[in-house]
């Protein structure tokens, strides 16, 4: 067989194999040709080679796997081509944030514990979700009736938020302020509203005091750094 | 992949390429076999030819056109006189053998006839010829038509997937699982948070109160060392690197978890090693 | 961009093409690099090039369809290729072709109107197909007595049959003057009525003249143009 026929069955396999989705045998690639024209198997099997070494340097390899031969994306490309398969991921119910705050603040805590604190039961999905995230994971059961499993947060869920240790969460009891502010916030808009006197002084005024009480309730530590990470802030910058 | 069309339709394939061949050399349909590639011009057809020779066409423009062909015409110059009378005899025919003959048929003869005759007449006033011309509607028609014919045909050219070409694809390489995760902000965290403590104050007495976090976490981490099933040393517990306040964290989460039953803490003896094992199970 | 840079992008291209099985837009293959390191469009565009000329005598092509890139086996190969599928490719009626071309050209187009030019009833047979295949789908309803649907080609049809545009459609058959041969009966109209005989022979006559200037005035003239032609134009200037 001389070159250029050789090039032609090489193109008439590299297509067979592309368009094939599935491992083909050298016989199977064979018979894709006319008794008259077809290849011998040795020829078949050079051809395959020449086909590897023009892969070189390339986006794809030629495999030989277990029911054939086929072409195969290189390993070294999955870090892009993975994305092509990636799905939108969807958001966490208030649910499942619901249990990982109480986990984090609480822990070690049972999934009774949970649904004492938040009033309804805690779905095993919402456990198994935060356990494969490896945000959450048993580190014991507790000595009574049922043994329950008490759950704490991991190293991952530390290094997913930026913290360096659960002591730098907000205290519980900024969260609460956080909530007064809110409620302060509302009524002052009411009054504006109320005596019809867009004053700008007003809202001012009330930003700085509530900057201040959210500074000294942190108490010199700085549980978030990043002014748009803090909730207080945001709130209190309103106007 | 499924067929597309009623068998029926598959039956006019075939013949259906004949008409657009000038000369008539390629076989028009098929009687018993053999193929009938004209009509004969005495107009005797043998009845089932004349049924698949109908079924060829996709309509009566296509006859119409079929037949201007076949007399080597323009479709500008129609004869209508001649058109008209192999299209009547066509339809005739069939009509004599075949009862379901499309409507349509029936109504391009009655408006052959009816060209046929007003073409026939003298003409009286122009400006009527000029509104109105059974004609030029016709040709108007038929070259419609013929266009969209030949577009059919360009179209069933163009190379097309699984016939002229095929998609390529090859095998995926092992893929990494990509972050497919939500993201959480962890103000979303907090304010899940405040929600829970909100509806805890409202339904029950519970006290959530301000907590030593790194005692809670250190409790979480002391169970997480300690192995259920035999103690472990007591200082093992500690880590000096932590210095002094890391210390006192590991002794307060001790107390706390002996406090709530979670550990046990034993001495053998007085002064003697204290050793920590957890009460839970794994 | 450096040459070792574009080689990079060309083969993780080349990867996701080949992974993807399917075609992915300038926009999509960019996506797959991440912020710092995501190819400009003129860039994306430059390496697809590249990939093209790097096709060349291979047994595939990289094809720019409607919905993107992908790679396809070479008309050439496919006699061979088309062997590794036992069923044949589906062959169309004419009915559904024709169907096919006149809302190809003419959408979007109600059935009433395919009907009106084909001179038969459009089968809902047909109508169906062309909808589970993907090719038609409805675009609106006119607004005339039953509010017909309007039909439209997808992207999937310009995918199958290879083209990325509607524009790329084989150019519609120019429809000849009619405004001159309106011109052309009236004369011989005209004639008929000065000299006043109405013999059975004249439209034979009639139409023997006819023929001569109609084929004297289609020489030379092309007889595509202009891919969509408006056929109510020409009506209009019939009379």
């Amino acid at each position: 067989m001389n070159e250029e026929n050789l090039k032609h069955v090489q193109n008439i396999v590299e297509a067979a194999l592309l368009a094939a989705g599935r491992p083909l045998t050298v016989d199977q690639l064979r018979e894709l040709f006319e008794e008259h024209e077809r290849p011998a198997r040795q020829v078949m099997e050079h051809v395959l080679m020449l086909l590897e070494e023009a892969c070189a340097g390339r986006g794809f390899e030629l495999r030989k796997v277990a029911s054939g031969y086929r072409f195969q994306v290189r390993q070294d490309f999955a870090p892009w081509v993975g994305r092509l398969f990636e799905e939108k991921p969807q958001r966490y119910s208030r649910a499942l944030l619901e249990t990982l705050a109480l986990i984090a603040y609480r822990q070690p805590i049972t999934r009774g514990e949970i649904e004492d604190i938040r009033g309804v039961t805690v779905s095993s999905n919402i456990i198994r979700t935060l356990q494969e995230r490896e945000w959450v994971r048993v580190v014991g059961h507790k000595d009574v009736p049922g043994r329950p499993a008490m759950y704490a947060t991991t190293r991952q869920f530390l290094d997913y938020f930026n913290l360096s240790s659960l002591d730098e969460l907000p205290p519980l009891a900024e969260i609460r302020d956080l909530e007064e502010i809110g409620r302060e916030i509302e009524r002052e808009i009411q009054a504006e509203i109320q005596f019809d006197s867009p004053d700008a002084s007003e809202p001012d005024d009330f930003s700085a005091a509530g900057n201040e009480e959210a500074s000294a309730s942190r108490d010199g530590s700085s549980p978030l750094t990043t002014p748009d990470e803090d909730p207080s802030q945001s709130n209190t910058t309103l106007h | 992949m499924t067929e597309p069309e009623s068998g029926s339709e598959e039956l006019q394939e075939q013949p259906a390429v004949a008409p657009t061949e000038e000369g008539g050399q390629a076989p028009v349909a098929r009687v018993d076999g053999k193929p009938v590639s004209d009509l004969p011009q005495d107009l005797y057809i043998p009845p089932d030819a004349l049924a698949v020779f109908l079924e060829a066409f996709e309509g009566p423009l296509d006859l119409l056109l079929y037949l201007i062909r076949r007399q080597n015409m323009n479709i500008l110059d129609i004869d209508v006189s001649e058109i008209t009378r192999q299209y009547m005899d066509y339809i005739s025919a069939v009509e004599a053998m075949r009862f379901d003959l499309a409507a349509e048929y029936l109504v391009m003869a009655a408006t052959l006839a009816e060209i046929k005759s007003r073409m026939l007449l003298p003409r009286q006033e122009v400006e009527e010829d000029e509104e109105d011309d059974p004609r030029a509607e016709l040709i108007r028609r038929l070259q419609q038509y013929e266009r969209f014919k030949k577009a059919a045909e360009d179209v069933d050219s163009l190379p097309r997937m699984e016939r002229d070409t095929f998609p390529n694809s090859a095998a995926l390489p092992e893929l990494q699982r990509g972050d497919a995760h939500p993201s959480v902000d962890l103000r979303e965290v907090l304010l899940a948070l405040q929600g829970v403590l909100q509806r805890a104050e409202l339904f029950t007495s519970h006290h959530v109160e301000k907590e030593r976090l790194s005692t809670r976490e250190r409790m979480s981490s002391i169970l997480a060392m300690l192995p259920a099933d035999r103690f472990i040393p007591f200082e093992s517990l500690f880590t000096r690197e932590e210095g002094r306040l890391g210390v006192v964290v590991s002794f307060l989460a001790m107390l706390e978890l002996v406090k709530e039953e979670l550990i046990e803490i034993v001495q053998a003896e007085t002064l003697g090693a204290i050793h920590v094992r957890a009460r839970t199970s794994k």
